[in-house]
């Protein structure tokens, strides 16, 4: 369960997010939407702390306000974050065996294992450094990085960017997967019709405030949505 | 009662690697005005005059060096302007005191060639040129050390160009061969290749300069590195590089360009000795001798005041500084182009034992 | 613009101290200030608007002193006649050390191939004996003479010569700032693959920037020489290139007025500091810790963001 | 002849160990934390001060050589919390917090100890024979030291979890803090790491050079070259830099003209800069 | 990463191009525009061998490209970014009227003055393509222009490059958003492993069984 109260985030005069709250219940699936600029990246920073905020933010009952990000991690926080934060000079090996950081080596290698052979492309390149991979590729690695650590809350910043439908689906088949082990997720999109297809739940973020929430299809079909999202 | 007040400009490395030298000498300075102005001040013309010294840091470097001297000279009650003992920040001072006419006494070897030069009538050198020295130096050191085939090392500057044209032709009239002269980098802090060009050459001893660092780490590294010969030619101020291996080498000699103050035997200058420790609470090392050396160049200079019966007239008081000789802590004259002809010891370190020679020039 | 506009008139007033206050020091100090922040201000050119790296700044400098120097002692050319061939020379030797060097390295590696050069340059003038007289420098017996009535050779006339050479540097930088040129630099400095890729010839503008800051380098140190009538490899040692990078940090790198407040800093405080003799340095570099960790963007960027915040709360 | 060539790359080897090492505390600072700190060659300097005062006072060179290690690390530590903490991520604020300290640090100490060149007494000193050649005592203990060390750390960054944490921590700080690495305490250890190696490379530049106030800015000058040369951040990379200069000033010394011993070095350093851009052991660049 | 990749491109052609991740779409627009050297084979530009040209050369004749990532020069501002784009090509007020088109057409007004670093992600990927679209390219490849971008963007990205492709400007397109791609293109290419699987109509180029296999992984078009 992840809780968010009066959540603010600015960057000097600009205010990116004005003070919103919501909750992510346990082993559920919600997605934020909204156009460019709506604040969806801030509000995933902030409560993995790579951004400073106001309000607060608690996690299974521990309060990360105020906490280093990689406390924040230590508590079972997991994040992909936008522009991946991969190490590109690290082979991709090198790559998801840090994210496996916190965890025991044997359970990380076994971890390590089970993603490799879902994700084959990066078996076949492990060890090239990350830098030099593709687009997509390098999107699967941080994918799968931030999976290495066992999270108890996932945040994923646009999981689909700059992925091939054939992977979009098979990421898609993992989050559910996920979610139906009891995994809380928290992601950004812009895609709607993904985050419709894969959230219990939709957010809709405008200029920083929550427009809309509810049910996919809920959301979706309401005006705002069209209006704030579509431009229409 | 006294009629007036001379200002007296100090210009020298207070900061930087270079101060170790002048620091001295501005001790040197301060001591002798504090010790004339203790006793009324110093007469001209039956008038008595207080020294003030106005002084201006160098920060060892050739441009804040400039910037010194200008400040001292754009003060216009100022006539007189010492200091400086080391070559690169002193250039530019000497060349801007010469040019705005303000007579100026330094210490440095670059000196020699400023001073006598035609215009630069106001330019002293309170120290002995290599010229001076070396010929009384050389026919002692040769005999001391039993000098046959010799090498030089030096470090790659112009002080060293300059006195090594003046001590090889002297080495040679003395019987000695100096089979090889090598020039290192200034800065080098390992010797060890370098020292490798005189390994199986035949030498017996190794003409060094001219810094106490240089010298020192020279023949502790020639020890380190072997096979090399083990007596030293220190073309410098001080025993203290051979000090610490005074049992481990076979000779070691230096010129002491005042008086020997490390073991003195002289009156005056044991005396000199306990004021200088009581007004700085220094103990004597090398360069205290700078400090000798501008503590009597202050009172000669007053004595040349009184004889020119001017404070103000530079070109009086240069003229009668010139061939004046003066007998203070030790014997100092300035010849006609107003280079120090003093008198020095020759330093000497061996069978582990230390000792000086006195050595008159003068 | 408010602010541009009282920036020109401090800027002024100081000039006008030298002209106005009789003491040859303080002439003698504004000539050595005013040559300072022309290095500086020239500096600005390459690694504040490019964003390069360049630590041979005080080799040009000296590389022009001795350059003019021996033009004038060996082919007996006049003080004024050696400016452009100085200016020739030096670029000659800024687009050939330049355009390999920033063809194939940048960031820190350029710093260090210029540091090198400078170095290098440093030990090849000190070990040239016969030409430039060694480690212990060269003395200069030549003077600018009188030109249009004014004695360039005088204490005042080379105050003038230093600031009219400073007021030019200024100019040249900010109308490189203004200009496409200025702009394609500091795209150059944001993302040089972007640059690329937008069809600005990276390497080219890169060494333009470089040869332009080194010849005008060179240029304050043929003005220098003949300001000291003495000159040393001393000159280009590169800690004084560091010092230079230091004080447009401080001032405000990138920015017209940073070098400027930079070198007055480095250079004019130290003055003001004597009532801490031999500690003096000591403060200086205290005050220049200060700064550079309170004000990230240095005293321009800090004055920036001053007048703006009280504008804002005025309004 | 050869025998000559033989020990004149022997000289040149075990200075460079020991130029290997400042460049190990550099490529440490600023190739893996991104802190450009120029005040690196005063660790050195404070570190052989130190080292000399407490052999001075009758301790063996190993107690004065272990403290000094000890005394810059937590000098760094300070440095890290008064000034560099807040120069990280913008290299040029680093450069001009340093110039000052600098400053500071040079003539505090020039007024506290005198500029005074001072001699250290070695450990071991004179020479010993292997074969033919001879060799310098006190070098050589010098030399299996800074290896020791230098080898050590080596393995540490390549091999064990922390020190590929480090290097993650090197490429993106984000990214690291992200799979939980305590990046502002990892950042500050490695700082003051960076910073006791600096003190026992002083203590090792004292038991072979002159002690000053201004001994600093020649192993920091030729530290960043090596760390630059050897790849930023690439351990071997700065070990190998090390050695090659170490050979060049060596042989160029010895072979050709002492008096240009330093151009020996800036020449290499260009012609490598050159040509392998990225530097000897340097990673690939970044494809667009 | 390629291997004998050969395809043409007709002037005012608007050219999609697909393939599966780490297929070599990228990889091909840096040979094309110089900042890779193939290993062997031509590039031919309006029949001009181009092989081994720079980059900032093949930009100047009129070969622009985009890059997958959000690029940009963080500290000018966009109005500047956008300024550098046209450099030396127009004279300042011809300069400043396309400027304003620019910006009008990609909806970047309001943020004209602001610092590019200040962009969200997605309107920073907008400013990438107005800076290629000024340099008044003749050719220009878009690696990804719609990703991050929202439904209502990703149309008036689409307006944009049909009136690009009316104006003359021929376009070469890479992107995953299949549903984007597929009602803008008038034909389609794909790569996989670095070969050319397929070329044709977009309709049939994706309903080729190799092509699904590879790439689509379904029937329905996932991600529109
Ligand atoms: N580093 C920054 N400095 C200044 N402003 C910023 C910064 N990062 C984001 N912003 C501003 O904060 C606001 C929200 O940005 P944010 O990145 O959270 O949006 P987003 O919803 O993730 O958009 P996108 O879909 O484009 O990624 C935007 O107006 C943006 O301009
Ligand atoms: N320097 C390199 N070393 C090794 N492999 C490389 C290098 N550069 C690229 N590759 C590989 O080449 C392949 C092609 O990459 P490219 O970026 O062209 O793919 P892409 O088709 O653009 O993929 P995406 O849709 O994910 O962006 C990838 O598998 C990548 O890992
Ligand atoms: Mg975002
Ligand atoms: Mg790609």
């Amino acid at each position: 369960m992840l809780e968010i109260e009066n959540l603010s985030v600015s960057y000097g005069r600009n205010e990116a997010v004005r003070g919103i709250s919501f909750a992510v219940p346990d082993a559920s699936i919600v997605a934020l939407v909204g156009a460019n600029g709506a604040g969806k990246t801030s509000t995933l920073n902030a409560i993995t702390g790579l951004v400073s905020s106001s309000g607060r933010i608690v996690s299974d009952g521990r309060v990360l306000t105020g906490l280093t990000t990689d406390n924040r991690v230590r508590l079972g926080v997991a994040q992909v974050a936008e522009g991946r934060q991969l190490f590109p000079l690290m082979s991709v090996r090198e790559n998801l065996e840090l994210g496996g950081y916190l965890c025991r080596a044997a359970e990380s290698r076994q971890r390590l294992t089970v993603l490799m052979e879902r994700f084959p492309v990066l078996a076949e390149r492990a060890d090239q450094f990350a830098g030099t991979l593709s687009g997509g590729e390098q999107q699967m690695v941080a994918i799968c990085r931030a999976l290495m650590s066992a999270p108890q809350v996932l945040l994923i910043d646009e999981p689909c960017l700059g992925l091939a439908p054939i992977i979009i689906r098979k990421v898609t088949a993992i989050l559910r997967e996920l979610h139906g082990t009891g995994l809380t997720i928290l992601i950004a999109e812009q895609n709607a019709s993904f985050a419709a297809a894969v959230a219990d739940r939709l957010i809709l973020l405008e200029n920083g405030r929550i427009r809309a929430e509810g049910s996919p299809n809920e959301v979706l079909g309401q005006p705002q949505f069209r209006q704030a999202y579509l431009g229409v | 009662q006294t009629a007036g007040v001379v200002k007296l400009g100090y210009v020298g490395s207070l900061t930087g690697p270079h101060s170790g030298w002048d620091v001295p000498a501005l001790e040197g300075m301060q001591m002798a005005v504090t010790e004339i102005n203790g006793a009324g001040g110093f007469k001209v013309g039956g008038k008595a005059y207080r020294i003030e010294i106005v002084q201006e840091d160098a920060q060892s470097k050739p441009d804040a060096a400039a910037t010194a001297a200008q400040k001292l000279l754009s003060d216009e009650d100022i006539h007189v302007v010492m200091g400086v003992l080391t070559s690169v920040p002193g250039v530019p001072v000497a060349t801007q005191m010469a040019k705005a006419k303000v007579m100026y006494i330094g210490g440095f070897t670059a000196m020699d060639g400023i001073v006598g030069k035609p215009g630069n009538e106001l330019s002293f050198r309170a120290l002995d040129t290599d010229d001076t020295v070396a010929k009384g130096f050389v026919p002692v050191v040769v005999k001391e050390l039993g000098l046959k085939k010799i090498g030089i090392l030096v470090p790659n500057d112009d002080v060293s160009k300059t006195f090594v044209k003046a001590y090889q032709p002297l080495f040679n009239q003395a019987g000695v061969e100096v089979s090889m002269v090598e020039f290192f980098q200034p800065g080098t802090t390992d010797f060890a290749p370098v020292l490798r060009k005189f390994q199986g050459k035949g030498l017996d001893s190794m003409f060094i300069g001219y810094a106490d660092p240089d010298a020192e780490a020279i023949i502790r590294q020639s020890l380190e590195v072997g096979d090399l010969p083990k007596k030293f030619v220190y073309r410098g101020g001080s025993g203290a590089p051979a000090v610490k291996y005074a049992d481990k080498i076979d000779g070691f000699v230096w010129q002491i360009l005042t008086r020997d103050l490390a073991s003195s035997s002289d009156e005056k200058v044991k005396a000199w000795i306990d004021r200088y420790k009581a007004a700085t609470k220094k103990d004597i090392v090398a360069n205290t001798y700078w400090a000798l050396t501008f503590y009597d160049a202050v009172f000669m200079l007053g004595k040349a005041m009184d004889a020119a019966g001017t404070t103000t007239d530079q070109a009086a008081i240069a003229a009668k500084l010139k061939g004046m000789v003066y007998d203070g802590v030790r014997r100092m004259s300035f010849d006609k182009d107003g280079h120090a002809v003093t008198d020095v010891d020759i330093g000497i370190i061996k069978g582990g034992k230390t000792y000086s020679i006195p050595e008159k020039v003068l | 613009m408010l602010l541009a506009l009282a920036g020109w008139l401090v800027l002024a007033l100081l000039l006008s101290v030298p002209v106005v206050y009789h003491s040859r020091y303080i002439v003698y100090l504004g000539t050595l200030l005013a040559l300072q922040a022309a290095l500086a201000v020239s500096l600005n050119i390459v690694l504040g608007f490019a964003g390069q790296f360049a630590l041979s700044q005080s080799a040009f400098f000296g590389f022009g002193a001795y350059a003019s120097a021996l033009l004038i002692r060996d082919l007996d050319v006049g003080f004024w006649t050696s400016l452009p061939l100085t200016a020739l020379l030096t670029s000659v030797l800024a687009v050939a050390v330049g355009y390999p060097a920033m063809r194939f390295t940048g960031g820190i590696h350029l710093a260090l191939i210029t540091f090198a050069f400078g170095e290098l340059l440093r030990l090849v003038t000190a070990n040239l004996h016969e030409l430039t007289g060694g480690p212990q420098g060269m003395q200069l017996v030549y003077t600018p003479g009188v030109v249009l009535g004014v004695d360039f050779g005088s204490t005042r006339g080379l105050y003038c010569l230093a600031t009219g050479f400073l007021l030019l540097c200024l100019l040249i930088s900010i109308l490189v700032r203004r200009s496409d040129f200025g702009r394609a630099l500091f795209a150059i400095r944001d993302d040089e693959t972007l640059a690329t890729s937008l069809g600005i010839d990276v390497t080219a503008h890169k060494v333009a920037a470089f040869t332009l800051a080194s010849t005008l380098a060179a240029l304050a140190g043929a003005i220098y020489a003949v300001f000291t009538s003495f000159i040393s490899p001393e000159m280009m040692n590169a800690s004084d290139s560091i010092a230079l990078v230091g004080m447009l940090i401080v001032g405000g790198l990138g920015t017209t007025p940073g070098p400027i407040l930079g070198t007055l800093i480095f250079v004019g405080l130290p003055e003001f500091l004597r009532v801490a003799k031999n500690y003096r340095l000591v403060l200086l570099g205290i005050i220049i810790v200060v700064m550079a960790l309170y004000s990230p963007k240095g005293i321009a960027g800090a004055v920036n963001r001053l007048m703006t915040g009280t504008r804002r709360s005025g309004a | 002849m050869l025998l000559d060539i033989i020990q004149t790359g022997l000289d040149g080897v075990m200075v460079g160990s020991l130029y290997a090492m400042v460049a190990l505390g550099i490529t440490l600072v600023f190739g893996l934390v991104g802190i450009l700190n120029f005040a690196h060659g005063q660790s050195v300097m404070l570190g052989a001060y130190v080292c000399f005062f407490l052999v001075s006072a009758g301790h063996s060179f190993w107690v004065g050589a272990i403290v000094a290690t000890l005394a810059m690390g937590v000098f760094g530590a300070l440095l890290e919390r008064a000034a560099f903490r807040r120069t990280l991520g913008d290299p040029f604020a680093g450069l001009a917090v340093s110039l000052g300290l600098i400053m500071i640090i040079e003539n505090v100490a020039a007024a506290a100890l005198t500029p005074d060149p001072r001699f250290m007494d070695a450990p071991v000193s004179g020479n010993f024979a292997v074969g033919p050649l001879l060799l310098s005592s006190q070098r050589s203990l010098v030399f299996v030291i800074s290896s020791a060390l230098i080898l050590g750390f080596w393995l540490f960054l390549q091999y064990s979890t922390l020190g590929k944490a480090i290097r993650a921590m090197s490429q993106s700080r984000q990214g690291a803090a992200l799979v939980g690495v305590r990046v502002d305490t990892v950042s500050r250890s490695i700082f003051a790491v960076g910073s006791a190696l600096a003190g026992a490379a002083g203590a090792l530049y004292a038991s072979l050079f002159a002690v000053t106030p201004f001994m600093g800015a020649a192993p920091l000058t030729k530290g960043f070259i090596l760390a630059a040369l050897g790849g930023l951040g690439s351990v071997p990379g700065a070990i190998a830099a090390g050695f090659l200069l170490g050979l060049a000033e060596s042989f160029g010394s010895r072979y050709l003209s002492a008096s240009f011993r330093d151009g020996y070095g800036f020449i290499i350093l260009i012609f490598a800069l050159l040509f392998l851009p990225t530097g000897l052991f340097g990673a690939g660049k970044a494809r667009v | 990463m390629l291997r004998n990749v050969e395809f043409s491109v007709a002037e005012g052609e608007l050219l999609g191009l697909i393939g599966p991740n780490g297929a070599g779409k990228t990889t091909l627009f840096n040979v094309i525009t110089g900042f890779v050297r193939p290993g062997a084979g031509r590039i031919f530009f309006q029949d001009r061998d181009v092989t081994g040209y720079p980059t900032h050369r093949l930009a100047r004749l009129g070969l622009v490209r985009t890059f997958q990532g959000a690029r940009s020069f963080h500290n000018l501002s966009v109005e500047d970014c956008l300024r550098v784009a046209r450099y030396r090509r127009v004279g300042d007020s011809e300069r400043d009227r396309e400027l304003e088109r620019v910006v009008r057409l990609l909806d970047l007004e309001e943020f004209a003055t602001e610092a590019a670093s200040s962009l969200p992600a997605g309107l920073a990927r907008l400013l990438g393509i107005a800076m290629a679209l000024s340099t008044g390219a003749r050719l220009l490849l878009l690696d990804e222009p719609a990703a991050g971008l929202s439904a209502g963007e990703t149309g008036v990205l689409q307006q944009s490059i049909r009136r690009l492709q009316q104006a003359g400007v021929t376009v070469v397109v890479v992107d995953h958003n299949l549903h984007f791609l597929m009602n803008l293109v008038s034909r389609a290419i794909v790569l996989d492993a670095g070969r050319l699987i397929a070329d044709g109509p977009p309709a049939t180029v994706t309903a080729e069984p190799r092509v699904i296999e590879a790439y689509i992984g379904g029937r329905d078009l996932a991600g529109d």
